[in-house]
């Protein structure tokens, strides 16, 4: 229990302190910080509307964070989920706009079965070759996602431009879109959240539960150990990155099928780098993992509320910036939080 | 009046700081205010273009919402629909339907280009000029019509043989990248190269500096003095607006898009209520697209390709009268010609 | 055929090979800064960021001094100062080393966007400030071939290759880097002979952001003399590869980074051959071809790398 | 030679005086009022079951820790470590329990390191280079000054660690543990080598728990358990059973009796078997022997003949070259660990941090790998937690592993409680044959007898084992066959009661038992 609060307490902390550090910068540039935050907060829980905006953010980070926590647990450093996010929804554009006579039922869980499997193919040539010639997956991710990029840009403008010629996949079939949890004005909250929560549900019993958890996780910790008690090592690293990958591919296709609906040049948009400091910041643990995200998606929501009274997006990208340094360096809080129980 | 920009943002030197420089511009002698706000992400554009459209709604004077850039196509619809008494002006966007609180602003940019293409034919000296786009989307494909077309009319009415070798630079804010690609086309044999790369067009226009440079030294004067006695040297165009200031003498012209234009004339119109919504596009005829005034290069052209300013006003009119259509796709590059035009002696 | 042929031109080239060199230079002074830091076993994803403050910072002082050289310096100080943060929260603070490293990015990105406006008046890109030019080689620039490629170049790629002969000779030959290597494969051992763990791995890091900020003030004040914003372009991250695939020795990581500058520079190339004629889209495919060869290389050829063995992982001293 | 050096220092001068030591960790008093006193020039062994707080004591001499009361003099002198850098000042060096050493660094780079000589801006390596090969001479330490770490067998590392005391002009040497990971041999020449240092006037802190290795090489003993210091003892004025009375606190039985038991039929053959090592050199080369069920055949030899890779080609964990392994009567060549686990097979690793453990997992993880996918700790997909922990309790009470927390990590363990942890899984996986390597590496007299004791049980349960050891005294009191291993061959094959030391030490060494044997003739 003192454990939880404190696992509470650093980030909240974090935060806070982070905010004060930018408060100065907000001063500095002549606006009121308070003011600021106070629109920051609106922004990101001020309303309906805001809500569902932070929501519809946080998703595809819950996703991100739990594809590369997934593959730290399992021993292995996926900074290629902005690749496989990006693959996930690129395939699954390319076929679920021909979608149209099959029922939702088929539609939707098909769709998300491609994403995934883009994603989690395109994550396993690196599990793949680090398996059988110990290429580092750090490596030959980085070159993955550059790959992706240049794929996508030629798939846009070539074999998937639609007919106006803009860079973007035609839209996908409406039996393949998410159903509509929420609607306020223009925007419109999908069930992607609620299969970024199944997701992390999903993470937390396979990692605990199964013996195939079991078997990642022993791979993770001593991939030596783990081949002598009987687990292949090489099957398991694939699998381990299949998997992250599948995580990846899914945050792009729920954007996919539950935002935009279709696939855009660069789709992504840097959520799968997020992933990293958002599924370190929570941990690894699926728990930590979503309120990772929410805390990012807020802040990233809030703040073009905050650009309406001339603070620029750049502030917030600080602020980020503060929050984050703050939590990876845990013990700076810490220190200063068990100083002051002390004093108390 | 607010501006939503896309993820570019402003500071694009393109159509972000161009229609907020139109904007700024008519809210000034207005007496109103222009905001912007600056998406990071995709599913930013939403969120804002309704933000923007709530806040213009309070508004007792009313206003206007401009979404910038294509890829806010399907938000700018959506929020459309969502505010029918708001105004709305979309640049580089254009729908399937049009709606009655929307204007949607197109360009002809193949037809500026045109009018560089058919400067850079003129200026070669080795008969192969250069195409560096960022990615092959739309607008940027259709300043390549424009350069190619106009460089295949200089071809049809001169006979001048000339090759354009083209590349990609798959990005629009890396300059060193347009750098490297504007060097392997240098070393290629191109003398001239037109970008049309966002910021990887500044290195574009960086190399072409450096190779003139070293042949004739720094500063406008050399470069002039050098080029005016007939020696060959390294050019770039540029893009979007005038950017021939960037590297006197070296950037040659401009194919410049005119989005301040529909800036200022989305605000004043939507202030003076004389909004009409639907398709507007901009080209030479309404002053929407044009060439840079060459403050710095018109004596090299004037020397080294005489006639060549005279042949393009002539051609311009013909554009504007509508006698040429510049091709906007690559079915009508293939087809295009200007066999038929006799050139005034 | 033809095209067979016009892709054999590239290879009689010189030109083709200068500029293998100069999209070689950025990721050389990236990854040699890479190496430095996770010798003494910190990782440093960082330099993304610190690559893009350098950019930026030589760019402010030129534009505000207009000496370029003195933008230089302050761009190395700019280097230290945000490798010095990330050392601070990674070895007193024995925070982790990855999320760090991004929170730095983020500054970086966030400080870079915000301050343009004050201090250009616009944002996202600078107009030109000033540039250093390419230094002519006497003598060598008339050798043939070779003085196309090297006699007529930016100083900074020779400094990158002093550099990376330095950073060699300081791991290999001298105490110090003994002390590096040591401290980066077992700290304790090296804390057991009195060696201080902390001040090497800050040295290590502190060297990284001189490394990485050069590779930023090349991009700017170096090869374009402007800034723009974002401008680093993912170079700090294919700099991380390059000192994998090189096996954290400034050698190796020097002849990785030629081989992404020979490549990329293939690529464009290849882009601009007329002789090869696909649809614009087509050509976006060919940037690929860089990255695709390096897995194939890192695959079949280049096989296990292995980290310094305290790579990442804070070094704490019990009492 | 041991009592003149005694009579020499008999002016009572203390080389080392730590008083009234307490150090104290979470949950754990390690030190209680701990005081020592080393006489000037004395080897002076200290022994203590695991965990009895000898290491600590020793890592606050070298100043790694501080106490948090208590005194240290050193040569009368009172001192205050700050960190080693200060012990090392005072002439104290240390060789740790686990090697302090770079893996990726040479040997004379390892040595320097900390106090590198310098030419110029350079370091010196020459320079380096020579220093060392002549300690190593003068001292008799022989060392490959160019061979990086991670490429010289443990024997060499050690010597390595001493000539870095050396070269830091050590007066006080403390060696903890050091002949855990050596073979007799490497034994027996560290003794030269701790008595050279000796003439040469140094003063000698040996840990060990072989009670034979500390009544041959002390002078004075001094016995812990349980952080305090519970004997003091002249080493000539007393004997094995009286240090380990003092040791656990109640009587050990230094010999175990082996019941007579008849072996059954042939349970696992090696036929002819090549393996490589892991620089690709032929490490075993044409091995041929079986086991039999109720049968333990050791194998014995010098660290590095190919014993490592006989066992994990044998284990499925390194790739057979060539010939033939046969289990049960099916080739099970090249078979993967999991398949072999499936048919009966389990394996006590030689490094168990390496191999058998994963730090992280809590005990209940540890004490089912192998068999996790396995009723009834598995269903279907899902583990049976509720069923895991039940068993793994059972294993703990039933193998004393302390303590007795099954959430507590593997690697917060202490090692020898992590090697009943281990041991205790691989027996209760009820094997048909079973290959124990090193059992016993590290542990303290009780826990030895403990595990000898159940690897006998399991044999009387017709289990068939293969024991590798570098211990001989192990090998001769369990094993009913004796192969010995040269340079990855079988030098021959003896029953422990038809042979001698002697004899099995000349096979060690390279010696047919042919040529033996009909030399005797
Ligand atoms: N990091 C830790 N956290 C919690 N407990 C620990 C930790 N490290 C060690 N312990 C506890 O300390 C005790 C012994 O640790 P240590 O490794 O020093 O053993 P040891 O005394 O050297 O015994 P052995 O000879 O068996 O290795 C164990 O009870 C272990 O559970
Ligand atoms: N770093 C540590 N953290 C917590 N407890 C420790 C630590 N080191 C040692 N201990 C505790 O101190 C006790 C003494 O450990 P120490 O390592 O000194 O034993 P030892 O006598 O050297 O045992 P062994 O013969 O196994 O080496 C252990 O039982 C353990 O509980
Ligand atoms: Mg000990
Ligand atoms: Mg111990």
């Amino acid at each position: 229990m003192k454990k939880f609060i404190e696992n509470i307490a650093v980030p909240l902390i974090s935060v806070l302190i982070a905010l004060i550090i930018s408060a100065f910068i907000i001063l500095a540039i002549g606006k009121n910080p308070i003011l600021a935050y106070g629109k920051l907060l609106n922004g990101a829980f001020g309303s309906k509307q805001a809500i569902i905006d932070t929501l519809i953010k946080t998703t595809p980070l819950i996703l991100t964070g739990l594809a590369v926590g997934f593959g730290f647990r399992a021993g292995v450093f996926n900074i290629g989920a902005e690749g496989q996010m990006a693959m996930g929804a690129l395939v699954a554009a390319s076929v679920a706009s021909n979608f149209g006579g099959l029922p939702p039922a088929v539609a939707i869980p098909l769709t998300m079965l491609i994403g995934m499997a883009a994603g989690a193919g395109w994550a396993a040539i690196a599990g793949f070759l680090k398996a059988k010639t110990g290429a580092h997956e750090v490596v030959t991710t980085i070159m993955l996602n550059w790959t992706t990029t240049y794929i996508a840009s030629f798939m846009v403008t070539g074999p998937l431009a639609t007919g106006s010629g803009t860079p973007k996949s035609p839209e996908i079939s409406t039996s393949a879109q998410l159903p509509i949890l929420m609607k306020v004005g223009a925007m419109e909250l999908s069930s992607g959240i609620i299969i970024s929560i199944l997701a992390a549900i999903f993470m937390y019993v396979f990692l605990n539960k199964t013996t195939v958890g079991y078997e990642i996780k022993a791979v993770g910790f001593n991939p030596y150990a783990a081949e002598y008690g009987g687990i292949s090592v090489a099957k398991n690293v694939v699998l381990a990155m299949a998997i992250s990958g599948a995580l990846a591919g899914l945050a792009g296709v729920t954007e996919l099928m539950g935002v935009h609906h279709r696939f855009l040049g660069e789709l992504s948009g840097g959520k799968g780098f997020d992933g990293i400091s958002i599924a370190l910041i929570g941990q690894n643990n699926p728990i930590g993992i979503i309120f990772a995200a929410l805390l990012i998606g807020a802040l990233r929501t809030g703040s073009n509320e905050m650009q309406f009274m001339g603070v620029s997006k750049y502030i917030v990208i600080i602020v980020q910036a503060i929050v984050i340094f703050l939590v990876a360096a845990d013990r700076i809080v810490r220190t200063i939080y068990l100083r002051k129980k002390v004093k108390a | 009046a607010i501006m939503v920009t896309d993820t570019g943002g402003l500071g694009d030197k393109s159509f972000n700081d161009g229609t907020w420089a139109g904007v700024q511009r008519a809210a000034k002698e207005l007496g109103v205010e222009a905001k912007v706000i600056m998406s990071q992400e995709q599913s930013d554009y939403i969120p804002n273009l309704t933000k923007a459209a709530e806040e213009v709604s309070k508004e007792k004077d009313g206003g206007i919402v401009f979404a910038v850039g294509f890829m806010m196509q399907d938000a700018l619809e959506k929020v459309a629909k969502q505010y029918p008494s708001v105004y709305f002006a979309g640049i580089d966007i254009e729908f399937g339907k049009e709606l009655p609180n929307v204007i949607n602003f197109l360009f002809k940019e193949q037809e500026s280009a045109f009018l560089v293409g058919y400067v850079a034919a003129a200026m070669t000296r080795t008969g192969k000029v250069g195409f560096i786009g960022g990615i092959p989307i739309p607008p940027v494909e259709r300043f390549r019509y424009g350069y190619e077309a106009g460089i295949k009319a200089y071809q049809d009415l001169h006979g001048k043989k000339i090759t354009v070798i083209k590349g990609y630079t798959n990005e629009f804010s890396d300059p060193k990248k347009g750098k490297d690609l504007a060097n392997s086309q240098f070393s290629q044999g191109a003398d001239i190269i037109f970008a049309a790369a966002g910021a990887c067009g500044n290195g574009v226009i960086e190399a072409a500096k450096e190779r003139s440079e070293k042949l004739a030294g720094k500063g406008l004067d050399n470069i002039k003095k050098y080029a005016l006695s007939g020696k060959a040297l390294y050019y770039a165009i540029g893009v979007d607006v005038d950017q021939d200031y960037m590297a006197p003498g070296v950037v040659l012209t401009s194919a410049m898009k005119g989005v301040d234009t529909a800036g200022y004339y989305g605000v004043t119109w939507a202030f003076k209520g004389q909004f009409k919504g639907g398709l507007k596009t901009l080209g030479l005829k309404e002053n929407g697209v044009r060439m840079s005034e060459m403050k710095y290069t018109k004596d090299i052209i004037d020397k080294l390709a005489p006639n060549v300013l005279k042949e393009l006003e002539y051609l311009k009119g013909l554009i504007i009268e509508g006698k040429i259509t510049v091709p906007d796709s690559e079915d009508a590059l293939k087809a295009f010609t200007v066999k038929g035009v006799k050139l005034p002696k | 055929m033809r095209v067979l042929e016009a892709i054999l031109s590239i290879f009689i080239n010189p030109q083709f090979y200068k500029i293998a060199l100069t999209t070689a230079t950025p990721l050389m002074f990236a990854s040699l800064g890479g190496v430095f830091s996770e010798i003494t076993g910190v990782v440093n994803i960082a330099l993304e960021g610190i690559i893009l403050m350098g950019a930026f910072t030589s760019v402010v002082f030129t534009y505000l001094t207009g000496n370029v050289w003195f933008g230089v310096l302050m761009a190395i100080v700019s280097g230290i100062l945000l490798a010095l943060l990330h050392a601070w929260g990674s070895i007193k603070w024995a925070g982790n080393q990855v999320v760090l490293g991004t929170a730095i990015i983020l500054l970086s990105q966030g400080l870079t966007g915000f301050l343009m406006e004050p201090i250009f008046g616009q944002p996202g890109q600078t107009d030109f400030v000033g540039k250093i030019d390419e230094i002519t080689i006497p003598g060598l620039v008339n050798v043939p071939f070779i003085g196309q490629i090297i006699g007529e170049i930016s100083p900074f790629v020779y400094i990158a290759f002093g550099c990376v002969i330095f950073g060699w000779w300081l791991i290999f030959k001298t105490k110090l880097g003994l002390r590096m290597r040591a401290v980066g494969e077992n700290p304790e051992a090296a804390d057991t002979l009195g060696v201080n763990v902390f001040a090497i791995r800050y040295f290590g890091v502190i060297m990284s952001g001189v490394f990485a900020s050069l590779a930023g003030v090349y991009l700017s004040v170096g090869e374009i003399g402007q800034f723009k914003e974002l401008m680093s372009g993912g170079r700090g991250f294919i700099g991380l590869a390059a000192m994998i695939i090189g096996k954290w020795n400034p050698i190796g990581a020097m002849f990785a980074s030629l081989f992404f500058g020979f490549f990329g520079a293939f690529s464009n190339q290849l882009q601009s051959l007329q002789q090869i004629t696909v649809a614009s889209n087509v050509k976006s495919l060919f940037d690929t071809i860089p990255f695709i060869l390096t897995i194939v290389v890192v695959a079949g050829f280049v096989g296990k790398s292995r980290a310094p063995a305290a790579d990442g992982v804070p070094y704490e001293k019990h009492d | 030679m041991n009592s003149k050096v005694h009579d020499m220092v008999k002016s009572e001068e203390y080389a080392v005086e730590m008083i009234d030591i307490t150090k104290r960790f979470p949950g754990v008093l390690a030190n209680d009022k701990v005081t020592i006193r080393i006489k000037k020039g004395e080897v002076h062994a200290i022994v203590g079951e695991n965990g009895a707080g000898k290491s600590t004591l020793m890592n606050q001499l070298y100043g790694l820790y501080h106490p948090d009361s208590g005194e240290i003099r050193i040569f009368g002198e009172k001192k205050v470590f700050a960190g080693p850098r200060d012990a090392i000042k005072a002439g104290i060096g240390m060789v740790h329990q686990h090697f302090m050493l770079v893996d990726t660094l040479t040997v004379a780079e390892n040595v320097v390191l900390g106090s590198e000589p310098n030419k110029g801006l350079n370091f010196d390596l020459q320079k380096a280079r020579k220093e060392v090969r002549e300690l190593s001479e003068k001292y008799g330490l022989y060392v490959d000054v160019d061979a990086k770490i991670e490429d010289i067998p443990v024997g060499m590392q050690q010597r390595v660690e001493i000539i870095k005391t050396l070269y830091r002009g050590a007066n006080i040497i403390i060696l903890d543990e050091p002949t855990a990971v050596l073979t007799p041999q490497e034994v027996e020449e560290l003794f030269v080598i701790m008595r050279n240092l000796q003439n040469a006037g140094k003063t000698i802190l040996f840990i060990s728990h072989k009670l034979n290795e500390v009544m041959e090489i002390s002078d004075r003993i001094t016995v812990m358990r349980g952080g305090k210091v519970t004997a003091e003892l002249i080493t000539k004025e007393t004997n094995e059973r009286e240090i380990a009375r003092a040791m656990v606190g109640r009587d050990v039985v230094l010999k175990l009796d082996k019941s007579p038991h008849s072996p059954k039929e042939v349970i696992f053959e090696v036929k002819d078997l090549w393996v490589k090592d892991n620089r690709h050199l032929d490490a075993v080369k044409g091995v041929t022997f079986n086991v039999r069920r109720g049968e333990i055949v050791g194998i014995a030899g010098v660290a590095g003949n190919g014993q490592t890779e006989l066992v994990e080609a044998i284990t499925g964990l390194r790739r057979v070259e060539k010939g033939q392994l046969i289990f049960e009567g099916k080739d099970v060549t090249n078979a993967h660990p999991r398949q072999l686990r499936d048919m009966g097979m389990t394996h006590i690793a030689e490094d168990r941090l390496k191999h058998a453990l994963i730090k992280p997992f809590p005990a209940y993880y540890n004490a089912i790998l192998g068999r996790h996918i396995k009723k009834p700790f598995a269903r279907g997909v899902f583990l049976n937690h509720k069923e895991i922990k039940r068993y793994t309790m059972e294993l703990m009470e039933e193998f004393d592993v302390r303590p007795r927390i099954i959430e507590h990590l593997g690697g917060n363990f202490s090692g020898g409680n992590q090697q009943k942890l281990v041991v205790g899984r691989e027996i209760k996986a009820g094997p048909k044959f079973m290959v124990v390597a090193q059992p016993t590496r590290g542990l303290d007299v009780g826990a030895i007898e403990f595990i000898h004791r159940q690897i006998l049980k399991m044999r009387e349960h017709d289990v068939g084992i293969l024991l590798i050891s570098m211990e001989l005294e192990e090998i001769f009191s369990l094993s009913d066959r004796i192969l010995v291993m040269y340079e990855g061959q079988i030098m021959g094959e003896v029953k422990p009661q038809e042979t001698t030391i002697e004899e099995v030490g000349l096979m060690m060494a390279g010696k047919r038992l042919e040529e033996i044997r009909g030399g005797k003739k």
